[in-house]
């Protein structure tokens, strides 16, 4: 017996690494990673509410999120590449031209 | 009530569509702009005469109101209405468009049309600040005047015209959109937006306000008039705009425009929150005293000239608002018949600076002395204003300052006396400056051959001369016209005595009342508790 | 599990779009014209707002409660149908001068559309999660539609990570309140337990999410780079299309879920001064139109906020409820659309090929260069800045009035100063176009000759300015108060 | 202890310290990997919430294509180690590491105290419904936004391509 | 009665002229300039005439004669009509002013033949015959002040006619601003005086105060506050201390203009408001204590600064604000009538005094300075018996004009209630002191060596049309003063003041209450004494400038402090100009322009704009660029958010969550 808190809290501590992670890295393609990490955590909260309440679009909403993810994905990484091909870096902090 | 038909309607739109005309003329037919432009001005201040024959003596309410629905919701509605008061402000106007086309007719060479353009323009939005009887629509003209003015302004301004501009449009501005707070306020509390609808609510005890809400709608109000009169210290605005503006917009400017202020102290100030005016009336005459010296102090060493006349439209609209806040009939109709002295007299003396300034290009009094000499004419003139100005009995400025003075005196003598420094002082700046640029030897070679007022410049002065003496002798013209009307913003200032009214407060009243005081978020914190 | 008849008819709107975009990626290899395309993608946002019509015949929930076709989806329906329309119109020769590609912008840019109509008819938080993801995505896509100019990608890189960012703190938002009432249908949720800190922060992550998307202070900070660095026309889309679809979204969260009306009042009221002063002191010191206009758009969001705010103590009124406050909402938002995208059509052609003549020296004399596009500027900025005759006064008016009349004076009053700091950096265009000589240089240059089709946006946006300036009744009162209160929906 | 508590807090751990060492690795493939394995521990977790639709959902799409494609487009792009700059002002450890724990904090404290008032305990282990069910409800009730799901991944597509594709 | 049911002709006629002379006659030659403004005047004087004989055939009820021609201001209850009105003070001043008028008019045709701008000063001067005309005339306080300014206005125009002169046009302008001061409290008066009666009709107002409860020595009453105020105009416009100070300065005027305004009538308005007002001012016995003894001291001190002056323009200046002084001491003391009567008598030799002084600068080419004349008596023959005549006259010789009035006026000072012996003792030292420079300026000027330069100055008589004004006004200065010739002496009736006395019904009640005996006897003794005081004066002067001509500059060596101290005026016009006018300059300028206006009001307005920028432009580092920071912000605006909703849950219960 796994109460439901302690799923919706390692949801909450991954979340939180996910947002740490995005204000953390550097690397475009690693902060992107953070999203999906916080996507995840966001999924596992759904999971966890869908079993508790004996639902099941909770587990719809997780189908949609993934696929929702892998769209995200292909346009972000596709805007990576492209600004990857730009600009010769990877670094966040070197893409500033839009400023102040 | 005599018919007159559409004709506050005609006095507002025809300009507009004399505008409309001049946009379709090609860009460089400037004999033909110039004519039409002082033709249609002319007709309107014929159609303005018209009023002289239609609005009844004696009696002070609205006539030839005119009524259209405009929008439903809210209830916005096309009213207007001419009382004596307005009667004379929309003469005025009037007058002084012709006046001021005919003082641009040479100086004004490059955009020629829209500068037409925008001078009827603004008179569709002076004379509509003067005819709306809707509080919506008044505000409305008053925001729409701004355009036009601060176009003309910064388009054939001075040296530093766009600071002008912008510094005029946004000090109105900032005064303005808090009376559009106060409107929609003082609507929330009436449901209605139509001035004489209010009115009634308010004065007959149907509709009492809070003390505290009226004061604050009352400052709402009085702010924004308050900067366009304007009433030290929110004056800074005035000198830059008279000063970088083209001679057209200096006589508008301080011919009319500063007036909408004090028009708007008289009809929704005082007549709707009585109390609050009353509660004020202190701080806004101590305001109107230190405009009235200050201003005069400040123009008397003023070099440049130009900044000089504007600095005494401080203290000229001082002795105005003065005026108006003793709450006494004598000098209410002094502070109106102020305004439209100062209309003449400082439009004047702006027309003449800026003949001078046409000759040569400045406006710094040491760059005149003696021209006297070379122009007696212009100068004769200059006197002649300048005197009406500074309050010479037989002249239009004497009427109104006495008045005022006289008003005030009968129930605060300390103003009076302190109001009356200013005649001391307006004297001192006039004839000070007049000497300098005027009089002595000639100073400067190349003023020596500076020519004497033109054929045209002549009958503009002329005109406004004879007017000037006109109203000097003749004012019960005036006074007669709008001396009941007069009589009707003071009695508009009474409420009934029936404390139980005001307790038994109709649904609107207690949203007015209890205003700020509940605040929504406790409510919503209780429940979620 | 074919969905029924009036189901499909009730998205109408979303299918035309999406079935022109995809129309359109079909026929790109084979039509190469210009003109056709845009015609194709023209006609396409034209009859799915059109379609609009139909869908709102139908009047109705569909798909088990998924969404909602009433008064409220027609008026939002029809707003971005109409800012696509022009801003098709407005790309055109944009896209010819930088050599793109049309036929995927214009698809793109109807799916982006079919998104924002999703959201404006959602009824629930998945289906409305789908739609903003559909316009995000394709957003983040024409962002970037400048391939070759680091800026555009820039902007495209921006509002992707940080647009996905606040998605996932929405997404969190919907996990909470789907954790405390089982449902994500609003309709349902409208019943929840409001004593729960749960949904309580279920709805501030929500908040947080679509403040994002509207462009809330502080989480505004993207916008006036992404705006910046998006095509202008895309631009154009950005400042009024996704704006009002979230805007609709919120607007409805905030109407059918009580909880949310009660949480979110100090938040509103707190977002709405941010955004309101981040917005126009941003936009004080922007030398560079483009992005002034960006921080201007922040600063109305905020003017809309402030409305938001004065709903929740209208709904208490037992007269007339909050739907004084809604129709200010809405009409805002219409006139903001207006002005907005005719003011970035300007832009847009006088930025020039590579958009390079962007900031306030190059709009120096343009009243003599060009009087019209001086004039139509002119317009749209006094309208933005709320002087009377335009769309734009009406529009704050109402706000003004909803706020007076919910007792938010200070509100209001705060409202009014940033109209006058507003007011500042408007007439400052103004003052440069008509006020100042142009530089030597820029007088040079010949005056570009607008497109007939971008006169066509000029025409359009400036009468519905002046007509909604003048009688702001027939839309407010015709459309939107009696489809508001009529349509029962919202109340 | 039960065995599917110790299992949680194995799987969560495993999570744990994957979400970790993502934020630690300067290297984006390590980064990488480290998200594969959140990703599987996730799908663990899921299983031992009796969705096993979804655990394979997880496993399949993201574990399998998601991330493939991001390491697919590190390969690609030939990324090296993460540079370490500081130019943010804000975003220094000793502002970020107190917002955003003070954020976790409280999402985790609301989230904890919260699910008291739903229900004491997840039915674990127990099949809540079957794949055919979750199918039923995507088709039917969620058939909407399914179908739209479709144009979204239409324009991830066209966007892709748009975006990607070289100057001609 | 034509004309006195027409009264506005007599004020239209000079009216008419300047405007024909101002607007046309800029082109026109002198001969149809002088036409139209003597004509002018002379029927102006011809209607006044006409109109003085019609008056004595009125009634006694019918007088004062009023009629209301159109009303001017009205508002609410106050009324400022365009009223006329004729009584006995009125009727001399109109004669007064009309008849030296036109003899100046007269005068002016042959003195300014020569200058440029001949046709302004003639419009100028007819302006300013319209304006004295309405003063006189007006019925109402109001209506009294248009003639107040506006003879002011031309007093102005006419000091700054020289206008190419900066001390000209400075003098014209301090004029005008020094008479404002006093308009100001002028105003006051009027509006104190409406407040308490509701009405500004000479009328009414008296009528209405004379029930009025007095105010007592002492007590400052609405009473004697308003004829306070109402004094503290006549200051102004006569002259007095502390306003005297434009006067002096006001001789930059041609001479003409300085015989008509600054010495015979202009001047003497201050003189004729306080006895129009004497109702008032009998009522407010502290008012006329102030009155009186304001103007004891004004004529002594005057007097005192007359004695070094070298200009003969500036000491009669100073002349006249002596005799001013003089007939403010009469008024003080309430003898009215004595008061009017010095002020027709003074506007006979003091124009006189002015005009022939204008004949010797005419000889003398233009020269001012007694120091450089000389000699003068044997070339200018009628010039010098005319002045000689005046000089007598003002120093109070019997039986010339001045030796009546003057002597009337130290009678009543002498038998004043408040400090009469001393007010007396002043105004016989002054007397001693006018008499004094009085002859040292026709010793310095007709006698003595030649102190110029015959081959520069070529000394001729005037032309006749100067030289006539000069002999009618010696006439009048040598008989009118039996006009008053008071009853003690062979063939005196006092006609003068059983004339007036219906105006000063009330005023003078005090005089006669006093015994008639022994009134006459000491009135003798008195004017014994007055006259030796004149003679004394002569005596002395001819001892200092003819006897030993050197005696007068020793005495202003030994005494230089004083003699430095009288020459420079005791250094009011300094003091004025250190105290009130520089200050005032360098507050505007520096403190209330640059600091308060550009500095602190201005400052704060474009202070706030430049802060806002300011802030917008510190606001927008915000706006790094850098997406992790704006990262950083997203997460701060949703702690943020989350904060503001879950607020209201901290506040009420704090720990319901954690």
């Amino acid at each position: 017996m796994v109460p439901t808190n302690y799923y919706l809290i390692l949801s909450a501590i991954l979340f939180g690494l996910g947002v740490f992670a995005f204000v953390f890295k550097r690397n475009v393609i690693a902060i992107f990673m953070s999203i999906e990490l916080m996507l995840n955590a966001v999924n596992l909260a759904f999971v966890a509410f869908s079993q508790a309440m004996g639902k099941l679009d909770g587990q719809v909403f997780v189908l949609f999120v993934i696929v929702v993810a892998a769209a995200e994905a292909a346009v972000g990484l596709g805007i990576i590449i492209l600004i990857a091909r730009n600009r010769q870096s990877l670094n966040v902090e070197r893409v500033d031209l839009l400023k102040l | 009530m005599a018919s007159g038909g559409h004709l506050l309607s005609v006095l507002i739109f025809f300009p507009a569509f004399g505008a409309l005309a001049l946009l379709f003329l090609r860009h460089d037919d400037h004999k033909y702009i110039r004519y039409i432009a002082f033709t249609v001005s002319v007709v309107e201040f014929v159609f303005s005469l018209w009023l002289l024959r239609y609005v009844t003596i004696g009696s002070g309410g609205y006539q030839l109101q005119e009524f259209a629905k405009w929008i439903q919701s809210p209830p916005i509605n096309y009213h207007l209405g001419v009382d004596g008061i307005s009667l004379f402000l929309v003469i005025l106007t009037t007058f002084l468009t012709p006046i001021s086309i005919l003082a641009s007719w040479n100086s004004i060479q490059h955009r020629v049309k829209e500068f037409f353009v925008m001078l009827l323009m603004l008179e569709v939005g002076v004379v509509g600040v003067f005819l709306s009887l809707d509080l919506f629509l008044f505000f409305l003209f008053w925001e729409v005047m701004l355009i036009p003015m601060a176009f003309l302004i910064g388009i054939w301004g001075h040296e530093r015209r766009i600071y002008a501009a912008v510094k005029f449009v946004l000090y109105t501005m900032a005064g303005s959109i808090l009376m559009l707070v106060g409107i929609i306020w003082l609507y929330n509390a009436t449901g209605t937006f139509d001035l004489p609808a209010i009115q009634q609510l308010l004065q007959s005890g149907a509709l009492a306000l809070a003390p505290r809400t009226e004061m604050l709608l009352f400052l709402a109000f009085f702010l924004a008039f308050a900067i366009k009169v304007p009433l030290f210290p929110l004056h800074t605005w005035l000198p830059d705009a008279h000063v970088e503006a083209p001679t057209a917009g200096s006589v508008m400017l301080a011919g009319v425009l500063l007036k909408m202020g004090t028009y708007g102290m008289m009809r929704f100030c005082l007549p709707l929150f009585p109390a609050a005016s009353r509660k004020a009336a202190w701080w806004v005459a101590v305001l109107a005293i230190i405009g009235i010296i200050y201003g005069a102090l400040v123009a008397m060493v003023q070099p440049n000239l130009k900044k000089l006349v504007a600095y005494s439209s401080v203290s000229h609209l001082g002795f105005v608002v003065l005026g108006i806040f003793a709450f006494q009939n004598i000098s209410m109709q002094g502070a109106v018949y102020q305004m439209l002295a100062h209309g003449i007299s400082t439009g004047a003396l702006f027309l003449l600076v800026g003949m001078l300034y046409d000759r040569r290009h400045t406006f710094e009094i040491s760059e005149f002395g003696g021209l006297a000499t070379p122009m007696p004419k212009l100068a004769a003139f200059f006197l002649f204003v300048a005197l009406s100005s500074l309050g010479l009995p037989m002249l239009n400025g004497f009427v109104g300052e006495y008045l005022i003075l006289l008003g005030t005196y009968l129930v605060h003598w300390k103003w009076a006396a302190w109001a009356a420094s200013g005649v001391i002082l307006s004297a001192c700046y006039l004839l000070w400056s007049y000497q300098r640029v005027f009089f002595g030897e000639i100073t400067q070679e190349k003023n020596r051959a500076l020519p004497d007022a033109s054929a045209r410049e002549k009958w503009i002065l002329a005109t406004m001369a004879g007017v000037t003496l006109w109203m000097g002798i003749n004012s019960p013209f005036f006074t007669h016209r709008f001396a009941a009307s007069c009589q009707t913003v003071l009695e508009q200032m009474q409420r009934p005595q029936r404390p139980e009214l005001a307790a038994i407060p109709s649904k609107p009243v207690t949203q007015a009342s209890d205003a700020v005081a509940a605040t929504p978020p406790q409510d919503s914190a209780g429940k979620a508790r | 599990m074919i969905p029924r008849p009036e189901d499909l008819l009730r998205v109408l709107p979303e299918l035309v779009w999406c079935g022109f975009g995809v129309l359109l990626m079909l026929v790109q290899p084979f039509i190469r014209n210009r003109y056709v395309l845009a015609s194709l993608a023209l006609s396409g946002a034209t009859l799915g707002t059109l379609a609009a019509f139909i869908s709102a015949m139908n009047a109705g929930s569909g798909f088990h409660g998924l969404i909602e076709s009433d008064g409220f989806s027609l008026f939002f329906h029809l707003l971005v149908g109409l800012v696509a329309s022009l801003v098709i119109l407005t790309a055109g020769s944009y896209l010819h001068r930088e050599s793109l590609e049309s036929a995927e912008f214009y698809a793109l840019l109807l799916f982006a559309t079919a998104g924002m109509g999703v959201l404006a008819s959602a009824q629930e938080l998945l289906t409305a999660f789908i739609g903003l993801e559909l316009s995000s995505i394709s957003s983040y896509v024409l962002a970037g539609y400048r391939r070759d100019s680091l800026k555009s990608g820039e902007s495209a890189m921006k509002y992707f990570l940080l647009g996905s960012f606040a998605t996932a703190f929405f997404l969190y938002g919907v996990a909470m309140v789907y954790g405390v009432t089982g449902t994500t249908n609003l309709e349902i949720m409208a019943a929840a337990d409001t004593s729960s800190n749960l949904l309580r922060l279920g709805l501030a992550l929500i908040l947080v999410g679509l403040g994002f998307k509207v462009a809330a202070a502080p989480f505004q900070v993207w916008t006036p780079d992404v705006y910046e660095g998006a095509p202008t026309p895309v631009t154009a889309l950005f400042s009024a299309g996704p704006k009002a679809a979230a805007f609709a979204l919120l607007l409805r969260i905030f109407a059918t879920v009580h909880a949310a009306t009660e949480f979110w009042f100090w938040a509103f009221w707190a977002l709405a001064v941010f955004t309101m002063f981040a917005g126009n002191l941003g936009a004080l010191v922007q030398s560079n139109v483009k992005r002034m206009l960006a921080y201007s758009s922040i600063a109305h969001a905020g003017y809309i906020l402030v409305a938001f705010a004065a709903v929740t103590f209208m709904q208490k009124d037992p007269d007339t409820g909050a739907a004084p406050a809604y129709a200010a909402i809405l009409f805002y938002l219409l006139s903001y659309a207006l002005v907005k995208v005719g003011a970035f059509a300007i832009v847009s052609e006088l930025g020039g090929k590579g958009e390079k003549h962007l900031s306030l020296d190059d709009y120096a004399g343009l009243a003599q260069r060009q009087p019209f596009a001086a004039a139509t500027l002119s317009l749209f900025l006094l309208s933005l800045l709320g002087l009377p005759v335009t769309a734009g006064f009406f529009g704050k008016f109402y706000i003004f009035k909803a706020a007076v009349n919910s007792h938010l004076i200070w509100l209001a009053v705060l409202m009014a100063i940033n109209s006058v700091l507003g007011a500042y950096y408007y007439l400052r265009v103004i003052v440069v176009m008509y006020m100042r000589e142009p530089s030597a240089e820029t007088a040079a240059s010949a005056p570009a000759r607008f497109p007939i089709p971008v006169n066509i946006v000029l025409w359009i946006t400036a009468l519905g300015t002046i007509y909604l300036g003048l009688f702001p009744n027939h839309v407010l009162n015709n459309v939107l108060q009696q489809t508001l209160i009529s349509g029962g929906r919202i109340h | 202890m039960t065995a599917s508590l110790f299992i949680f807090f194995v799987l969560a751990a495993l999570a744990v310290i994957g979400a970790i060492n993502l934020i630690v690795q300067r290297h984006p493939i390590h980064s990488a990997l480290s998200l594969i394995v959140v990703m599987v521990a996730l799908a663990g977790l899921y299983l031992l919430l009796g969705a096993e639709f979804v655990a394979a959902v997880q496993i399949i799409v993201y574990g399998g294509a998601i991330m493939v494609l991001f390491v697919f487009v590190i390969m690609l792009l030939n990324a090296g180690v993460e540079e370490r700059t500081n130019l943010s002002k804000i975003a220094n450890l000793a502002t970020i590491l107190p917002l955003v724990g003070a954020l976790t904090g409280f999402l985790a404290a609301t989230m904890a105290r919260s699910s008291d008032a739903l229900h004491t305990a997840s039915k674990e282990g127990v099949r809540l419904a079957s794949t055919r069910e979750l199918s039923h409800m995507l088709f039917k009730e969620f058939v909407y936004p399914f179908e739209l799901t479709s144009f979204l991944i239409l324009v991830a597509i066209l966007g892709a391509i748009v975006l990607a594709q070289r100057e001609h | 009665m034509p004309i006195l049911e027409h009264l506005w002709i007599i004020l239209l006629l000079p009216l008419l002229g300047s405007a024909i002379n101002g607007l046309l006659g800029s082109k026109w030659p002198n001969k149809i300039v002088n036409g139209v403004a003597l004509g002018a005047t002379g029927l102006s004087f011809l209607a006044a005439l006409e109109a003085v004989r019609e008056f004595f055939q009125l009634r006694p009820e019918q007088i004062p004669w009023v009629r209301q021609y159109f009303d001017w201001i009205i508002a609410g209850n106050f009324r400022a009509g365009f009223d006329l009105q004729v009584d006995q003070l009125t009727v001399v001043m109109l004669m007064v002013v009309t008849g030296v008028g036109f003899l100046i008019h007269v005068y002016s045709t042959g003195y300014m033949s020569h200058e440029g701008g001949y046709y302004r000063f003639f419009s100028y001067l007819n302006l300013f015959m319209f304006f004295m005309l309405t003063l006189v005339l007006a019925a109402n306080y109001v209506l009294l002040f248009v003639g107040w300014e506006g003879v002011g206005l031309s007093s102005y125009l006419l000091i700054g006619f020289y206008f190419l002169r900066k001390s000209a046009s400075d003098a014209g302008k301090k004029a005008f601003i020094v008479n404002r001061i006093g308009d100001f409290g002028f105003m006051l008066g009027m509006f104190l005086v409406f407040r308490a009666f509701h009405s500004l009709d000479f009328q009414t107002v008296f009528s209405a105060a004379a029930k009025w409860q007095a105010d007592t020595y002492g007590q400052f009453g609405t009473l004697t506050i308003a004829s306070l105020l109402l004094f503290m105009g006549a200051c102004g416009k006569s002259a007095q201390l502390p306003l005297y100070v434009w006067l002096p300065d006001a001789m930059e005027g041609p001479t003409p203009v300085s015989a008509l305004i600054h010495a015979a009538t202009m001047v003497t308005a201050g003189v004729y408001v306080v006895t129009r007002s004497h109702l008032l001012f009998t009522m407010a016995p502290t008012a006329m204590f102030v009155v009186a003894v304001v103007g004891c001291a004004t004529a002594i001190f005057a007097a005192t600064i007359g004695l070094v002056q070298t200009d003969i323009k500036r000491v009669l200046a100073y002349s006249t604000v002596s005799q001013l002084g003089y007939m403010f001491l009469a008024c003080g003391v309430g003898a009215f009538s004595a008061g009017i009567f010095h002020l027709m008598t003074h506007a006979f030799f003091k124009a006189l005094l002015f005009l022939a002084a204008g004949s010797v600068i005419h000889a003398m080419g233009g020269e001012q300075d007694m120091r450089r004349m000389g000699g003068l008596s044997k070339k200018i023959r009628w010039t010098y018996f005319t002045m000689l005549t005046a000089t007598l006259a003002i120093a109070g010789f019997p039986p010339l004009a001045g030796f009546f009035s003057k002597d009337s006026i130290l009678f009543n000072a002498f038998q004043s209630e408040n400090g009469g012996h001393v007010l007396y003792g002043f105004g016989l030292l002054t007397a001693l002191l006018t008499s004094f420079y009085m002859f040292r300026l026709i010793f310095l000027t007709f006698f003595g060596k030649q102190q110029y330069d015959e081959h520069h100055v070529h000394v001729h008589e005037s032309p006749w049309s100067m030289l006539g004004p000069l002999v009618i006004l010696a006439l009048l200065s040598v008989v009118g003063g039996w006009l008053a010739a008071p009853a003690f002496l062979p063939g005196g009736t006092d006609y003068f003041a059983k004339f007036l006395a219906p105006v000063f019904a009330h005023g003078e009640s005090a005089e006669a209450a006093v015994d008639e005996a022994a009134a006459h006897s000491l009135e003798l003794t008195l004017a014994g004494v007055a006259f030796f005081t004149a003679l004394a004066g002569l005596l002395v002067a001819f001892w200092m400038y003819l006897k030993r001509p050197g005696k007068a500059d020793s005495l202003a060596k030994s005494m230089r402090g004083a003699y430095t101290t009288l020459l420079n005026k005791y250094y009011v016009d300094e003091l004025y100009a250190a105290v009130v006018v520089k200050p005032l300059v360098a507050l505007s300028t520096s403190v209330l322009w640059k600091i308060v206006d550009v500095g602190a009001i201005d400052g704060t307005v474009n202070g706030i704009a430049d802060g806002a920028t300011a802030v917008g432009d510190q606001a927008r580092h915000t706006q790094s660029g850098n997406t992790r920071s704006y990262a950083v912000w997203v997460v701060i605006g949703a702690i943020v958010i989350i904060a503001v909703i879950f607020w209201p849950l901290f506040k009420p219960a704090a720990g319901m969550v954690r």
